[in-house]
Formats: C-alpha cells, sequence, structure tokens
C-alpha cells in the first residue's frame, strides 16, 4: 500500500487517539489560542469601555442555569469591566428561572470591587410578563420596580435620584436565551430608542445578526465564541469562555486535519493511477 | 469515605470502562454495558410506575371507588378502567391461546395517534412551511453587514468576496423559494428523474448536501462540549488535577 | 385474510361531505350590543383618559371558557398626555361590585382575550353560559382611571374551529386524492414509481448476509407507536423479514419500547407467514432491551460485534444515537442501509451508512417494498400533494410579488 | 371477528380524534384528553411485556451457559437490584439508595456513551467527507465553512462568518422546508392508510 492510499485508510483508532489529546491536553497546558474578534462583539466592547465614571448602563440576565456556559462569562466579563470603571448599573433578570442566579452574580462581582447596592448598583429582579415589564421601564423604572430585589425602594437610593427611565441609561446590553430579545429590540429600541445591544446563545446567534445592519442592536456576541472574543478584548484575569473555546478551537482543527489528509490521500493516490 | 467518594470512583470507573470500547470491545466494557442495561431497565420501570401508573391509574380509581363507597355515587373516574381493559388485553400477549385480543390495545393505540397525527402533520408540515415559503421576490433581505463591519477592502479579492456576498444577499427569497421547489421535485417518485426534470431534482440534492454539511459542521461543537465534559469529570472531579 | 377494504370508499366520502356541510351550515356571526362606556374622569390631575367603549363577547373557536375583551384605546395612550403604560381588565359576574384583576396589556393594544379554566375546581374557572361584566382601566404611572362597565356576555362552545379550515381543507383534498388513486390501483391501473437506490440495495444487503450465513439485524429506532415513521420502518421490517424468512438468514430485532416490540413481533411474524414459513420465525429473535436512549445503545453496539452482523438496516425514528450506531456498525464491517424522518440525524446517516433513505422515501419505502398497489396509490397520492404545494408555492410566491397579500392569508392558521 | 374488531377500532379512534381537531366543543375534547390517558395507562401495562421479555432472553442465556451469560447475569443483577430498592414512591426522593446508584452509575455511563460521539463525528467526517463527486464536495464544502467558524482566520474569519450565516439562514432553510413537507406528506399519508385499514402490517397474520 503506498503512503497516499495509507493516508486514506488509517485506522479510525488513530483518529480517536488524536481526537482525545486534542481535548485533554488543552485543559492541562496553559496556552492561548487567538480569538478573532468580530466587529459585532468588538463595537460592544468599544461602547463599554467609551463609558465614564459614573454613567450608568442597563444589564439584562435574562436566562437560566442551563445556558449558564455561554452566557454568563459575557455578563461576568461585562460587570467586572463597568465595575472596574466606575460605572453604574442597573440590572434586570427576566427569565423565571434566573433571578436567584443572577443574584448571586451581582453579589459575587460586587464584592471583589466593594461596590454598594443602592450606591454604584441596583438590583431590581424579576417581574412576570417581560415583554409588559420592558416597556413599562420605558415610562418609570419604578412601575414594574417600586423596590428592587432586596426590597429597598428606589426612591430612597443614591444612584437612582433623578433616573427615571431608559433616558438616563446609556445602553441596555441584553444577555437573552430566548423571545424576550425581540422585546428588548422591538420595545426598548424601537419605541423608547434606547441603545440596545445582545448577547445571545450560539444558536440563536444567526436569527439575530439581520437586526444589526438596520442599527436596532448596536453589537452581538454569540455563544462561546462571542463571550471568547469579549474575554480576550477585555483582557481580565479570569477568562472562561476562553479556556472552553481553546478546547473548541484544537478540537475543530484536529477535525479538519483529518478531513483534509483524507482527501489529500485520495487526490494523489488517484493521480498516480 | 463518604458515600460521595465512592460514588465519584465508581463513576470514574464505569466511564473508562466505556472509554475502553473505543479501542476494541472488551471484558471491561461489556460489564459496564450490562450493568448500564439492568439498572436503566430497572429505573425506567420504576419511575415509570411510580409518575405514570400511580397517580394515573391507581390513585384515579381509588378516587372512583371511594366515592361510591361514600356518596354511593357513580363518578366519571371509573372512566380510566378502560385504560386498564386494554392494558389487560396487551398483557394477554403472554396467553398463545388469547393472544390475539391484544391486537384491540394495538388498534386502539395506533388507531387514535394515527389521526392525532394526521391533523398535526398536517398543519405543522404542510400548511404551515407553505405559508413561510409564500414570500415575495423582492430583494430587500438585510444585506450583509460589509458596510456595517467595516471590512477591509484593499485588494481585488477583498472586493470580489464582498461583491459576492452582497449577491448572496440580495437573492436570499430567491435562492429559498427556488431550493424549496426543487427539493420537493427531488422527492418526487412518480417520475423517474430525466431531463429538465432530473436537473431540478439535481439541484434539490445539492440543497439537501448543503443542509446536512451545514448541520454536521455544526453538530460538531456540541459533541465536542459533551466530552470535554466527561473529562472534567476524570481530571477534575476525579482525579482533582485542576 | 382478503385484501378487502373494510369500509368502502363511497361510505368516507360521504363523511368527509357531510362534515363539510356541517361546517358550511354554521352560523357564526354572534355579536352583542355594545354598553354605552361614558368615560369616568379620575379625580387625580395626571390620570389619563378612561379607555372606552369596552365590549365583551363569545371567544370564537373554543371550548366555551374564555371571553374577548375589546375597548377603544384610551385618548392618552400615545397622544395627548401621552402617559398610558398598560390597560388592566377587569371582570366580575355583577355589574355593580366585585370587579378583579384578570389580565394586563401593554399600551397600544385593544384587545384582550380573558382565557378561563375548564374545571370547575380551578381557581381560574370561567363557566359557560354565565353572563360577565367587564371594566377596563388605563393605567399611568402610580395612577389610572378605569372605563364604565360593559355590556354582559357569556362564554360558549362551538361546533368547529374557523380558525383551521385551512388544514380542514388540506385534509379533504388530500383525503380524496388517497382515496381516488387507491379506488385505481384496485381496479388494476399501473402506477409508476421511479427506482430509489437505497431500497433496492435491501434485497442486495440480504442476499449479501446469506452468502456470508450471518444475522442481519434491524433497528426500529426510539421511537413509539405513536411515531408514524416507526410505522412505517414496521412495515419495511415485515417486508424484509419476508425476504429473509425466504433465504432463511436469522433475523435480530432489538427493541427500546415494549409495544414497538409486540408490534414488531407481529410484523415480523407475518412476514414468515407471508413468505410460507411461519413455523421458522423465533419468538426470541424480536426482544426488548430497555427504553433509556444510550443504555439500549450500548447494548447494540455490543451485539454488532459479537453476533458479527453482515447487515444492518435503521429505520424509523432516530435521535443522538444514530452515529453511534452506524460508526459501531462501520468498524463492524458491515453493509448498512439508513432511513429517517429526523432532519438532524441524515446527515450522520449519510456520513456513516452505505445507503440512506432521507425523510419521505422513509415513507415511500415503506409502500414501495412490498409493491402492493394499494400502497403503491398513497406514494400518487403523496406525489399530488406536492404538485399541490409546488402550485401553491408559485402561485403564492408571484401574489406575492405582487403585493397580493390574500394568498398568504388562504393559509393563515389562528389557533 | 379477529379482524373487524380491531379495524373497527383503529377507524373509530382515528376519526373520533380527528374530528376533535377542528370540533373545539368540551365534550369531545374530554374522551380525547382521556384517551391519552389510556394509552399511557396501556402502554405502562406494556412495560411489563417488555421486562418479561427481557428477563426471559437473558435468563435462557443464564440457562444454556451461552457465551458471555456472565454478562446476562449482571443485567438481571442491575435490574432486580433497582426493581428491588424502587419499591415504594420515597424511593424516588434524592438521597435514596436507588437514586443514588442512579447518579453514580447511570448517569456517569450515560454520559460518557454521549460523548463517545466527539470521538466518531471526527471519524465519520474523515471517512466519509472526500471531494469524490460535485454532490459529496458540496457536502464537504459546507460542513468545511461551518467549522471553520470556531478556528481563528484573521479577518478572513469575519467574511466566513458572513457567509456560514447566510447558508445556516437560506439555502439550510429552504431544503429543511423540503424535508419537512415531504415527510409531512408521507406522515399523513401513513396515518390516513392505518385509518382506513389499508396499512395493517402492524397487526400481524394468523
Amino acid at each position: 500500500m503506498s503512503f497516499y492510499e495509507k493516508m486514506m485508510t488509517l485506522d479510525r483508532r488513530w483518529v480517536y487517539l488524536c481526537v482525545g489529546i486534542a481535548v485533554a491536553v488543552p485543559l492541562f497546558v496553559p496556552f492561548t489560542v487567538p480569538v478573532s474578534v468580530t466587529p459585532e462583539v468588538r463595537s460592544v466592547y468599544d461602547f463599554v469601555e467609551s463609558l465614564k465614571e459614573g454613567d450608568r448602563l442597563f444589564i439584562a440576565i435574562d436566562y437560566d442555569p442551563t445556558v449558564m456556559a455561554e452566557l454568563q462569562p459575557m455578563s461576568l466579563t461585562i460587570m467586572r469591566q463597568c465595575f472596574a470603571k466606575g460605572v453604574k448599573l442597573i440590572i434586570s433578570a427576566l427569565h423565571q428561572n434566573g433571578p436567584g442566579m443572577a443574584e448571586q452574580l451581582v453579589s459575587l462581582v460586587s464584592k471583589e470591587f466593594d461596590k454598594k447596592s443602592g450606591v454604584d448598583y441596583c438590583y431590581l429582579g424579576y417581574k412576570p410578563y417581560p415583554g409588559l415589564t420592558i416597556l413599562a421601564m420605558g415610562q418609570n423604572f419604578r412601575i414594574p420596580f417600586p423596590q428592587d430585589y432586596y426590597g429597598v425602594s428606589l426612591d430612597s437610593m443614591p444612584m437612582m435620584q433623578g433616573v427615571r427611565n431608559y433616558d438616563q441609561v446609556k445602553a441596555i446590553i441584553a444577555m437573552e436565551a430566548g423571545w424576550v430579545a425581540d422585546s428588548w429590540i422591538r420595545d426598548a429600541n424601537g419605541r423608547y430608542k434606547v441603545p440596545v445591544a445582545l448577547g445571545v446563545t450560539g444558536v440563536m446567534a444567526a436569527d439575530y445578526f439581520q437586526y444589526l445592519p438596520s442599527k436596532q442592536i448596536f453589537g452581538l456576541m454569540g455563544g462561546l465564541k462571542g463571550a471568547a472574543e469579549y474575554e480576550s478584548l477585555a483582557k481580565q484575569k479570569e477568562r472562561q469562555a476562553t479556556g472552553r473555546m481553546k478546547v473548541q478551537t484544537i478540537a475543530h482543527i484536529m477535525v479538519i486535519i483529518f478531513i483534509v489528509i483524507g482527501n489529500v490521500g485520495f487526490f494523489m493516490s488517484k493521480r498516480k493511477k | 469515605m463518604s458515600s460521595e467518594v465512592i460514588g465519584i470512583w465508581i463513576g470514574a470507573i464505569l466511564t473508562l470502562g466505556i472509554f475502553s470500547f473505543l479501542y476494541k470491545d472488551n471484558p471491561f466494557y461489556k460489564f459496564s454495558e450490562a450493568l448500564f442495561v439492568g439498572i436503566s431497565a430497572g429505573y425506567w420501570f420504576v419511575v415509570t410506575f411510580w409518575q405514570y401508573f400511580v397517580p394515573k391509574f391507581w390513585d384515579n380509581l381509588s378516587l372512583a371507588y371511594s366515592e361510591l363507597l361514600t356518596k354511593g355515587r357513580v363518578d366519571y373516574h371509573w372512566i380510566y378502567l378502560v385504560g386498564g381493559f386494554f392494558g389487560v388485553l396487551m398483557l394477554l400477549r403472554l396467553v398463545p391461546k388469547i393472544g390475539w385480543l391484544s391486537r384491540w390495545s394495538l388498534a386502539f393505540i395506533v388507531g387514535t395517534t394515527a389521526g392525532l397525527q394526521f391533523t398535526r402533520y398536517l398543519e405543522s408540515n404542510g400548511i404551515l412551511q407553505v405559508k413561510g415559503t409564500i414570500m415575495p421576490l423582492d430583494l430587500t433581505y438585510p444585506k450583509p453587514f460589509i458596510a456595517h463591519t467595516g471590512f477591509i477592502i484593499t485588494d481585488i479579492l477583498g472586493t470580489i468576496w464582498c461583491n459576492l456576498l452582497n449577491i448572496l444577499y440580495t437573492y436570499s427569497h430567491w435562492v429559498l423559494v427556488v431550493g424549496t421547489f426543487c427539493g420537493l421535485i427531488y422527492f418526487f417518485f412518480s417520475k423517474e428523474h430525466k431531463g429538465v426534470f432530473g436537473g431540478a431534482a439535481r439541484v434539490g440534492v445539492w440543497f439537501l448536501m448543503i443542509t446536512f454539511g451545514a448541520l454536521f459542521g455544526y453538530t460538531v461543537m456540541s459533541r465536542m462540549s459533551l466530552l470535554i465534559g466527561r473529562m472534567d469529570y476524570l481530571f477534575g472531579i476525579w482525579l482533582g488535577l485542576y | 385474510m382478503k385484501e378487502k377494504l373494510v369500509f368502502g370508499n363511497k361510505v368516507l366520502l360521504i363523511f368527509f361531505l357531510l362534515l363539510l356541510f356541517l361546517f358550511l351550515g354554521i352560523n357564526i356571526t354572534f355579536a352583542q350590543e355594545a354598553g354605552e362606556a361614558k368615560a369616568s374622569v379620575d379625580s387625580l390631575a395626571q390620570a389619563p383618559a378612561p379607555p372606552t367603549n369596552v365590549v365583551a363577547r363569545d371567544a370564537p373557536n373554543d371550548n366555551g371558557h374564555a371571553l374577548v375583551v375589546t375597548w377603544t384605546l384610551s385618548p392618552d395612550d400615545g397622544a395627548g398626555k401621552n402617559n398610558v403604560v398598560s390597560y388592566e381588565i377587569l371582570r366580575s359576574d355583577n355589574p355593580d361590585t366585585g370587579f378583579v384583576v384578570k389580565g394586563v396589556v401593554a399600551l397600544g393594544i385593544s384587545q384582550y382575550e380573558d382565557k378561563g379554566a375548564k374545571e370547575k375546581g380551578d381557581k381560574n374557572y370561567l363557566p359557560s353560559h354565565k353572563d360577565f361584566y367587564y371594566r377596563v382601566r388605563a393605567r399611568a404611572d402610580g395612577i389610572f382611571s378605569e372605563s364604565v362597565v360593559s355590556a354582559p356576555a357569556y362564554a360558549y362552545g362551538q361546533w368547529f374551529h374557523f380558525g383551521k379550515s385551512p388544514i380542514f381543507i388540506g385534509s379533504v383534498i388530500f383525503t380524496f386524492f388517497v382515496v381516488l388513486f387507491i379506488n385505481m390501483a384496485k381496479k388494476g391501473k399501473e402506477l409508476y414509481v421511479r427506482p430509489i437506490a437505497g431500497i433496492d440495495a435491501v434485497d442486495e444487503a440480504i442476499g449479501r448476509a446469506t452468502e456470508m450465513g450471518r444475522p442481519i439485524l434491524y433497528i426500529v429506532g426510539l421511537g413509539s407507536a405513536a411515531d408514524l415513521g416507526t410505522i412505517a420502518s414496521l412495515t419495511i421490517l415485515n417486508r424484509v423479514a419476508k425476504k429473509v424468512a425466504e433465504y432463511q438468514t436469522p433475523i435480530l430485532v432489538p427493541c427500546a419500547d415494549p409495544i414497538v416490540m409486540t408490534v414488531a413481533q407481529e410484523s415480523v411474524k407475518a412476514g414468515y407467514y407471508d413468505a410460507g414459513r411461519p413455523d421458522a420465525y423465533k419468538e426470541d429473535s424480536v426482544w426488548y432491551i430497555t427504553s433509556m436512549q444510550f443504555a439500549y445503545v450500548s447494548a447494540v453496539n455490543g451485539l454488532m460485534l459479537r453476533e458479527r452482523t453482515a447487515t444492518n438496516i435503521y429505520m424509523g425514528v432516530f435521535y443522538a444515537e444514530s452515529l453511534l450506531l452506524a460508526e459501531t456498525g462501520n468498524v463492524a464491517g458491515s453493509i448498512q442501509i439508513s432511513g429517517t424522518d429526523q432532519v438532524a440525524q441524515i446527515p450522520f446517516f449519510v456520513a456513516a451508512t452505505d445507503y440512506t433513505l432521507i425523510g419521505e422515501e422513509l415513507y415511500a419505502a415503506s409502500a414501495y417494498l412490498g409493491k402492493e398497489p394499494l400502497l403503491l396509490g398513497a406514494i400518487k397520492a403523496q406525489d399530488w400533494g406536492k404538485i399541490l404545494i409546488m402550485i401553491s408555492l408559485v402561485l403564492g410566491v408571484l401574489a406575492a410579488s405582487f403585493h397580493f397579500d390574500f394568498f398568504v392569508k388562504l393559509f393563515q392558521v389562528k389557533m | 371477528m379477529r379482524w373487524q374488531i380491531p379495524l373497527l377500532i383503529v377507524l373509530l379512534c382515528g376519526v373520533v380524534v380527528a374530528v376533535q381537531y377542528f370540533v373545539p366543543l368540551e365534550e369531545l375534547e374530554f374522551i380525547y384528553e382521556n384517551a391519552l390517558d389510556w394509552i399511557i395507562i396501556t402502554g405502562v401495562f406494556a412495560m411489563m411485556l417488555g421486562l418479561w421479555s427481557l428477563f426471559r432472553v437473558s435468563i435462557s442465556k443464564v440457562q444454556n451457559k451461552a457465551p458471555g451469560w456472565g454478562y446476562n447475569l449482571i443485567t438481571l443483577a442491575g435490574l432486580f437490584g433497582m426493581l428491588f430498592l424502587g419499591y415504594r414512591v420515597e424511593s424516588l426522593a434524592e438521597g435514596s439508595l436507588f437514586m443514588k446508584l442512579f447518579r453514580y452509575v447511570y448517569i456517569p455511563i450515560q454520559a460518557t456513551m454521549f460523548s463517545l460521539l466527539a470521538f466518531y463525528v471526527a471519524s465519520a467526517a474523515y471517512r466519509a467527507f472526500r471531494a469524490r463527486t460535485v454532490v459529496s464536495t458540496i457536502l464537504l464544502a459546507t460542513a468545511l465553512i461551518i467549522m471553520l467558524r470556531m478556528i481563528p482566520l484573521g479577518f478572513l474569519s469575519n467574511w466566513n462568518q458572513v457567509l456560514a450565516n447566510w447558508i445556516l439562514t437560506v439555502p439550510n432553510m429552504a431544503a429543511k422546508r423540503a424535508i419537512a413537507m415531504g415527510v409531512g406528506l408521507g406522515m399523513i399519508a401513513t396515518a390516513l392508510k392505518i385509518v382506513l385499514g389499508i396499512e395493517r402490517a402492524y397487526m400481524g397474520r394468523d
């Protein structure tokens, strides 16, 4: 059997071994794979980076623990970036199973930066009817949320003085696992003209690109890859998504290498005949 | 040692047992497989029994029975006996002479679900798909984000590529309609795939292949994630290496 | 057994015609006079003007436990003071008192369906044939104003769901096609069906297994007897079993669902019976393993390598296990033929098996393999269904391109 | 009798359920909802047939000392162990030995079986994705375009992303629709054949 024919008929166990190594080794060896940053992620990052101390940003955490792996890194990175710059955050959680998870995240990051509820951030929590809540917040945050998640009145909070509705926030960055994303685009951006950027799961990403050219959203982060791109821009210490993405990249390269080997073998041995 | 630690060890050893199948079939795998089959069949029976049989059958009938005893009236919960009747007929298969009675149960299940699926799929796979495909053949599909994303169009290749993508996006509706149409022609059974008709069927096959390739490529990521999860279990939770 | 329809086609046609008449004969219009709604101005200064013209009527196309409330938007909704945020819908069975909020809708919306439960015990129970009154509130920031009470309305069930008319018409047409072509087939008209590669390969694959003296493995998939793909697969199994019985090759059918197992047993037994060898059928050739997806797969994978099956046939409903099965079969060097209606799994079967029946081909195979005229008639009906779809597509796309949207409305299904 | 009654049941059940879809009356809904419950109950009874089948096949291998009968013994041990431990409803609560077996034996094996797909996806791609014909080249090319999204290629990645999005939303959608319509027609034809009593291989012969 010629060399090229061998390339075509490698024992499957070699393939298995290489895949195993490709997945296992990157878990141990610290190295980075460059992530090519797409413009739609960069525009989110550039926007957050352009915020000044004291500016207010609205972050929507509308997912539940089942999609944490993809969306949590985005929320985490953006919140850290904001707190480091002294940007004040208003955070809502409009997914039924999400508020507890979002609360953990908020308290974790606020402790890291020693930020205080009501002064540096305001966690609103959950209200049913997301579409209605989003519309009502366009009038006044206090309609759906007279108090925050912890039961503190919004009027008593220093950071909420003079903050009525979306007019007083720079933008909304919404982390979405479902149709609530449409409501942010249609209601918050469409009706109240507040800039919206989305972080969505990998499967949803393809459906939301269409809102970019019409500027209905000014940025989009899709799945693990979008999260890894954002992490590579933010250059923070903890990079959950990058770690996972690194393994995915190596594994995909491995699969592609095998496809190439098979095809090279196929063409070269055909040419010989 | 806590039961958790023992459990993790057992899980890890069985995990390795299944992985060993990649090399070749061996006693280690056979053991894991045999245990897996037994436990899963037992688990499934127990769960179905407590979560379906008891609440749906037993509880309803005991309710009917207690109504009869206390109030002396026959209430509608006795209707669950019909399910039990068909169930018992099913078990009659084990009695060769009257085993044919189990056909009644099969007839009931298959007939009911056939009636159910008939309207359901006519709607979801027929009417709604046609409605979704009826779209104006205009060129207003959202353009790609070439302008938006600031592609670097410095050389000729870049320009050609950008124009190509633009054309693809511009004719999206055409491609969608033509693709669906040709795909349907491929599935046409009354005529041999020859001539113009065969050509259209061929285009249909191309569309099918694009879909299959895309689905395959798309799935690789989620399959790799599963393996990463197992590696985490072995190296992280079991061995505690990171 | 006589291949005779138990019920004549004429009876069926009459039945459907009757249904059609029923559908045309029912009077659908039912409207109630709207109560004159006077705007009651709230004492508070910033309150929006109340909604007017509140009308309640029975919700159409339902089982009689819902009412639809409509109103004219408050003048301050999107205009005027522009401070309306939402509307609240209140209901009571007494026009004077006892109004409770039943629902909330966003500004700009002037309709609400008050859907109650049909169970008496439910706290959301809404009885049929009982009068109810409605009020609608326009709510602004911390303040609201209320409309006057609507005229009474009661809910009742309907005899036909008009929102589903397109589906009804579709089912009448398709049933007509099926009955027509089956009648033609019965009268002895030759029906041509083009060769399908995967189906022709089945014979060859059975022959190969016979030559090698090794068994054939037939996997019905993970579907239940409620899945039509599984029923199609069981029909194919019947034809395969007949050929297998003729060639005297052993067949193995491990199952993942007890009901499917019993049906598969009948199906295989029938195949042996058709081949004239009912005594050669072994009850243990069709058995049950477990219903849990991956446990089932692990057992089947072991089986393939240990029994060294020459031919593996996968037909029916498959999920993620498709590639696990097909790759292992590949390792074992078996000839593999697959077919599924699950789009997500077709790519893996295409990549890892020798022949794949794609989507509808699975259903065609069940008729084609037997070459029974009655079943072939159904394939013709499917083709006519496709012709009808293609005509609708062409006309619809043309109509839509010239902005006649009536054509799309023909396919509008309202639930 | 052996044939007429089952075929009558099929026709009656099929027509009633299909008509119920168009007639929203409460009375029909009641029958329909109960019929679904009856199917579930029948299914639970049928489960015993399944367990009996598994038991009989395993025990006959053990009795005949067929090759590998020891493994059948393990299967039986697992099966009866679970049945024994699950004798009361409290066994389904977290922390019982029943649930521990599920968690530490069933879940790891299940997840590992599933993860074998990572290896199989690679070996299937290696073997099948060869540019032999036009059709297989199209298959190969689209799979590559979609997979390349995960790999950093600088500015090429952006272009590839745009192309991949188009493939996923346009031609992919077109073919999926065609398949869905075909499958739908096949399904409703099969359903009709069943209800009309033309398709009856599933009931066997005498």
